[in-house]
């Protein structure tokens, strides 16, 4: 598919709400009502776009700084499907850059 | 919001464990984990009155659906349709409650879809997964669901059972997540 | 305190607000809840700045509705794109209708708007299609009498209403504005090719100015059951000011409504907004639409009925005639959907049905309709 | 004036026609039914509610027995909000139990200024412990127990919380308690006004405990969260005190509320904020005694 070379950022979508205590994430998505609990990378990368963070090696570099992790491939799936999950869920909106 | 906080103990490998442990860890744990599901406030459910411990219940609400457990599956195995077979039993517990199940069942493949990771592992044994290896619990999921199906009527379960299996094939790479919380709900009502 | 309605010249003049008491309010409020209307006269007393006005009490009940209809729009809003989500995947084009579409269309009647359900339309041919998609993603019948399938299927111009196993909500999949046994039959396909995009809208559509004002208007004189007459007839208000402010647009209903045969509907919707919302129509308008008015004799009888079941359905505005006038409503809108030969005996088992729910009768009570 | 201060039948009068008009905490409900048990359960449990003078109410509500030939031999109720019946008749004997879980569907459906959590409120020095707990976790057990021994009773069944303050508005009403906690409060606390207890089929039986009359007389007094406590009552367990996570205190929170769905992102924000200001802890007992010990405990330390 096309789609796939086509580079995207993300961004944090207007409404969406989320706080961080101790490292936990908590983030409401005002169309569906649902309240999610993040597991960590997840709440990690929540917390990165929310600061700026719009790239995917940029978010990978932050995640594997932040959870101290090296970034391999193994990171990058695992940064890739909860981006994906994310983007799913309304928390974060995938916008080409 | 506090955007910077520091790493801590939730986030972070815990002591003594390896970063190749600590990733695998992470990879085993879906990058939700709880989900409150909202209620639309336009959504015709009697959950309120449930809550407030009365015994009150609305006029018109729900049909009586019904639907059953993956647990329930795994631990009545004597209650499967017989159109599904969970197989034989290979070790057994002092209750006689069976402990490990041979793979010799109807496979996840014939019972629900044929073409998925679950690849030779027979409904029980994909019931009984865990972690890794279905992390969303959707396999599970599936075979309670059509399980369900196939137990219920249609009008009690909403589903017959080639739908279930269409409704698998059509979403399990789409949508894992919400196939997964869909066939949860029908799962868990009643 | 007398008896009547209160909340309609609320609605019409809110900035009355600052004169009611603490008495009058008691039945504002009760009125506008069971009218579906009070986050709509929140609304209006908020634009104007009355809000502040109110006293405490009753205000919290008219900010407490206020809340109710955000979440409802947002909730709304992000149900239409999971519809859209589930029916992409079987290919199938859709078009909102009514509340859905206010708010998808960002349209003034979306203002404080309740929903029960989201409607929508798909092409006939392409019902099967649209019913497997949804069921594949989680939306189940509603309705599980094999009888209640049937009368659909065979009468009606929608399905059983649909419900998502995991948010509960509830979705109308309509294949035509009115059944096909009805007085009055819009054709679909002209209906369908002539809905919009939503600008803005994410692939969203509904349908044309013209034909929402004769949808709604239709629903609610020849289709509904009138419990919530008045908020409808305030949505058609809503419309016919915002749409009306483009002068092209009297000539294009009224053309529109020859079109579909819906003059009769356009009428009352015309009578009935400018005589109890003051609607601004000029009179040429009115008069144009009148042709299609009933016979010098029903009019009369119309205009009782009416103006009976398009007050707040609440116990302060009844007089002795309500329910006698909401009946009357009732039969003649099953009337309108079906003949008679068809009507009596399903009316009757939907009597039986009320009585004992549990034991739907033991013998058919008319042998046509168990035909398939 | 108070409803122990009518004189005796007006309560009745007042609830045959034309309906009695009670300020329960924030609200005004306007009462009416012929029931006799609804009387009595007013009367005996609702003593220090204050009686208002006529003119607006938040809820119309009404019980009565529902139409139809079913009265004459096995008698139910209806309850009705505004002329509407939300819910399908009760047997009789549960009138006045119906009466409150009726108010109660009518403050989560209509309350909204609130952040109404399935919860009970109780406070000490100032600090409003809120447990939130399903049915069957000893919540009602120990908020008895708690308002035995001086705590202020807020609410036994709904915490609101006040959007606009963030603080925690009383609601006091009657405490249910049901099976053996009847039997641990009557030894706990002999004094405790208990209605005699009715049997309900699915509940077994259940009693209702008068708030305490400096309770009811404070119900204007709004008060800051200091706590959030899941008690959960296992019968011999130690006592133990845990700290819990703040993440997952929050999501409990949100499990329990009633009308955090409706408040969309104001209610995240006041859950949120809740959680930031209050230590939040799962407390299991096996011993009444020990446990209130440790909430007093707890209070001291705060002060």
């Amino acid at each position: 598919m096309a789609s796939a070379s086509v580079i995207h950022g993300w961004t944090v979508p207007p409404g969406v709400r989320w706080r961080a205590w101790e490292g936990e994430v908590v983030a409401f998505h005002p169309g569906s009502g649902d309240t999610h609990l993040l597991a960590p990378i997840a709440g990690a990368l929540l917390e990165a776009v929310a600061s700026g963070i719009t790239s995917k090696e940029a978010l990978l570099r932050h995640v594997a700084h932040h959870l101290d992790l090296p970034s391999d491939d193994a990171l990058a799936a695992i940064v890739e499907e909860a981006l994906a999950t994310l983007v799913r869920r309304g928390l974060l909106s995938e916008d080409p850059l | 919001m506090n955007q910077n906080s520091p790493p801590t103990s939730a986030d972070a490998p815990t002591p003594g464990e390896g970063r190749r442990s600590f990733l695998k860890r992470v990879a085993a744990t879906t990058p939700i984990l709880l989900t409150v599901a909202g209620r639309p406030a336009w959504a015709t459910t009697c959950s309120i009155s449930g809550m407030l411990s009365g015994n009150a219940s609305q006029p018109g609400a729900e049909v009586q659906c019904q639907g059953l457990t993956p647990g329930y599956w795994r631990n009545h195995p004597e209650a499967w349709p017989t159109s599904f077979s969970p197989g034989t039993c290979k070790k057994r517990n002092h209750g006689g409650k069976c402990k490990k199940w041979r793979n010799d069942g109807t496979s996840f493949a014939d019972g629900v879809f044929g073409d998925t990771d679950y690849d030779g592992k027979s409904m029980m044994r994909v019931l009984i997964l865990g972690g890794n290896d279905d992390r969303y619990q959707l396999g599970a999921h599936a075979v309670a669901a059509v399980l369900n199906a196939a137990r219920f009527s249609v009008q009690t379960f909403g589903y017959n059972v080639s739908e279930i299996q269409s409704m698998y094939a059509l979403r399990y790479l789409s949508d894992p997540e919400g196939l997964k919380e869909d066939l949860q709900s029908l799962n868990e009502r009643g | 305190m007398a008896a009547g309605d209160h909340l309609t010249p609320l609605l019409l003049q809110p900035e009355r607000a600052p004169r009611l008491t603490l008495a009058d309010w008691d039945i504002v409020v009760r009125q506008g809840r069971r009218a579906a209307l009070l986050a709509t006269l929140a609304t209006r007393l908020d634009d104007r700045h009355l809000l502040k006005t109110v006293p405490e009490r009753p205000r919290r009940h008219l900010q407490a509705a206020m809340a109710i209809a955000h979440r409802h729009a947002a909730a709304v809003a992000w149900e239409a794109g999971e519809i859209g989500r589930a029916l992409a995947f079987g290919d199938v084009p859709f078009v909102l209708l009514k509340g859905a579409a206010y708010v998808a269309a960002h349209l003034p009647p979306a203002a404080g708007r309740l929903f029960s359900d989201i409607d929508i339309l798909v092409e006939k041919g392409r019902l099967a299609d649209a019913e497997q998609a949804l069921l594949v993603h989680g939306w189940v019948t509603t309705h599980h009498d094999p009888y209640d399938q049937r009368y659909y299927r065979q009468w009606m111009h929608e399905l059983p209403p649909l419900r998502h196993v995991r948010r509960q909500t509830v979705l109308d999949l309509h294949h035509a504005l009115l059944p096909e046994t009805a007085r009055l039959h819009p054709d679909p396909a002209k209906v369908w090719a002539a809905a919009v995009a939503v600008e803005g809208g994410a692939g969203l559509r509904v349908l044309c100015p013209a034909d929402m004002v004769l949808h709604s208007a239709t629903h609610l004189f020849f289709d509904g059951e009138l419990d919530h007459g008045l908020r409808d007839l305030v949505d058609l208000d809503a419309l016919l000011r915002h749409f009306g402010n483009d002068p092209a647009f009297w000539p294009r209903l009224l053309d529109r409504a020859d079109e579909l045969g819906l003059g009769r509907p356009l009428h009352y919707a015309l009578r009935y907004t400018t005589q109890r919302l003051a609607t601004p129509v000029a009179a040429a308008v009115v008069r144009s639409a009148a042709r299609a008015a009933p016979t010098p004799l029903a009019a009369p009888l119309m205009d009782a009925l009416f103006s009976r079941a398009l007050a707040p359905d609440h116990p302060t505005c009844a007089t002795p005639l309500t329910p006698l006038a909401r009946f009357l409503l009732y039969l003649r809108a099953h009337y309108l959907r079906m003949p008679l030969h068809l009507l009596l005996p399903h009316l009757l088992r939907k009597a039986w049905m009320r009585r004992h729910p549990e034991r739907p009768p033991a013998r058919p009570l008319n042998g046509e309709l168990r035909e398939e | 004036m108070k409803v122990a201060d009518l004189p005796a039948g007006a309560v009745a009068r007042r609830l045959r026609h034309g309906g009695l008009d009670l300020r329960l905490g924030p609200f005004i409900a306007r009462i009416e039914s012929p029931i006799p048990a609804v009387t009595e359960g007013i009367t005996q449990l609702w003593a220090e509610a204050a009686v208002v003078e006529r003119g607006f109410a938040d809820f119309h509500v009404r019980l009565a027995p529902p139409a139809g030939l079913r009265r004459w031999f096995r008698p139910q109720v209806l309850f009705e909000f505004d002329g509407a019946a939300p819910f399908l008749p009760l047997p009789r004997e549960q009138a006045f139990a119906f009466l409150e879980w009726g108010l109660n569907w009518c403050v989560a459906n209509h309350a909204h200024q609130y952040l109404v959590i399935h919860a009970a409120a109780v406070e000490r020095h100032g600090g409003v412990a809120i447990l939130p707990a399903p049915p069957g976790s000893g919540k009602s057990t120990l908020c008895a127990g708690l308002i035995a021994r001086g705590w202020r009773l807020l609410s036994d069944e709904l915490t609101l919380v006040s959007l606009a303050t963030g603080k925690v508005a009383p609601l006091p009403r009657p405490v249910s308690l049901k099976n053996e906690s009847i039997e641990v409060i009557r030894r706990f606390a002999p004094d405790a006004v208990l209605s005699a207890p009715c049997h309900d089929t699915t509940k077994g039986n259940v009693a209702h405990m008068r708030p305490p009359a400096t309770s009811t007389a404070r119900d204007g007094e709004e008060a800051a969260a200091a706590w959030i406590l899941f008690p959960r009552f296992r019968a011999g367990a130690p006592l133990e005190l845990g700290e819990r996570s703040r993440a997952r205190t929050f999501m409990a929170v949100v499990e329990n509320g009633f009308n955090y769905h409706v408040l969309g992102g104001d209610g995240f924000d006041a859950v949120a904020t809740l959680v930031d200001r209050c230590g939040c802890f799962d407390l299991t007992y096996g011993d009444l005694t020990e446990a209130v010990a440790t909430m007093d405990r707890l209070a001291q330390e705060q002060q």
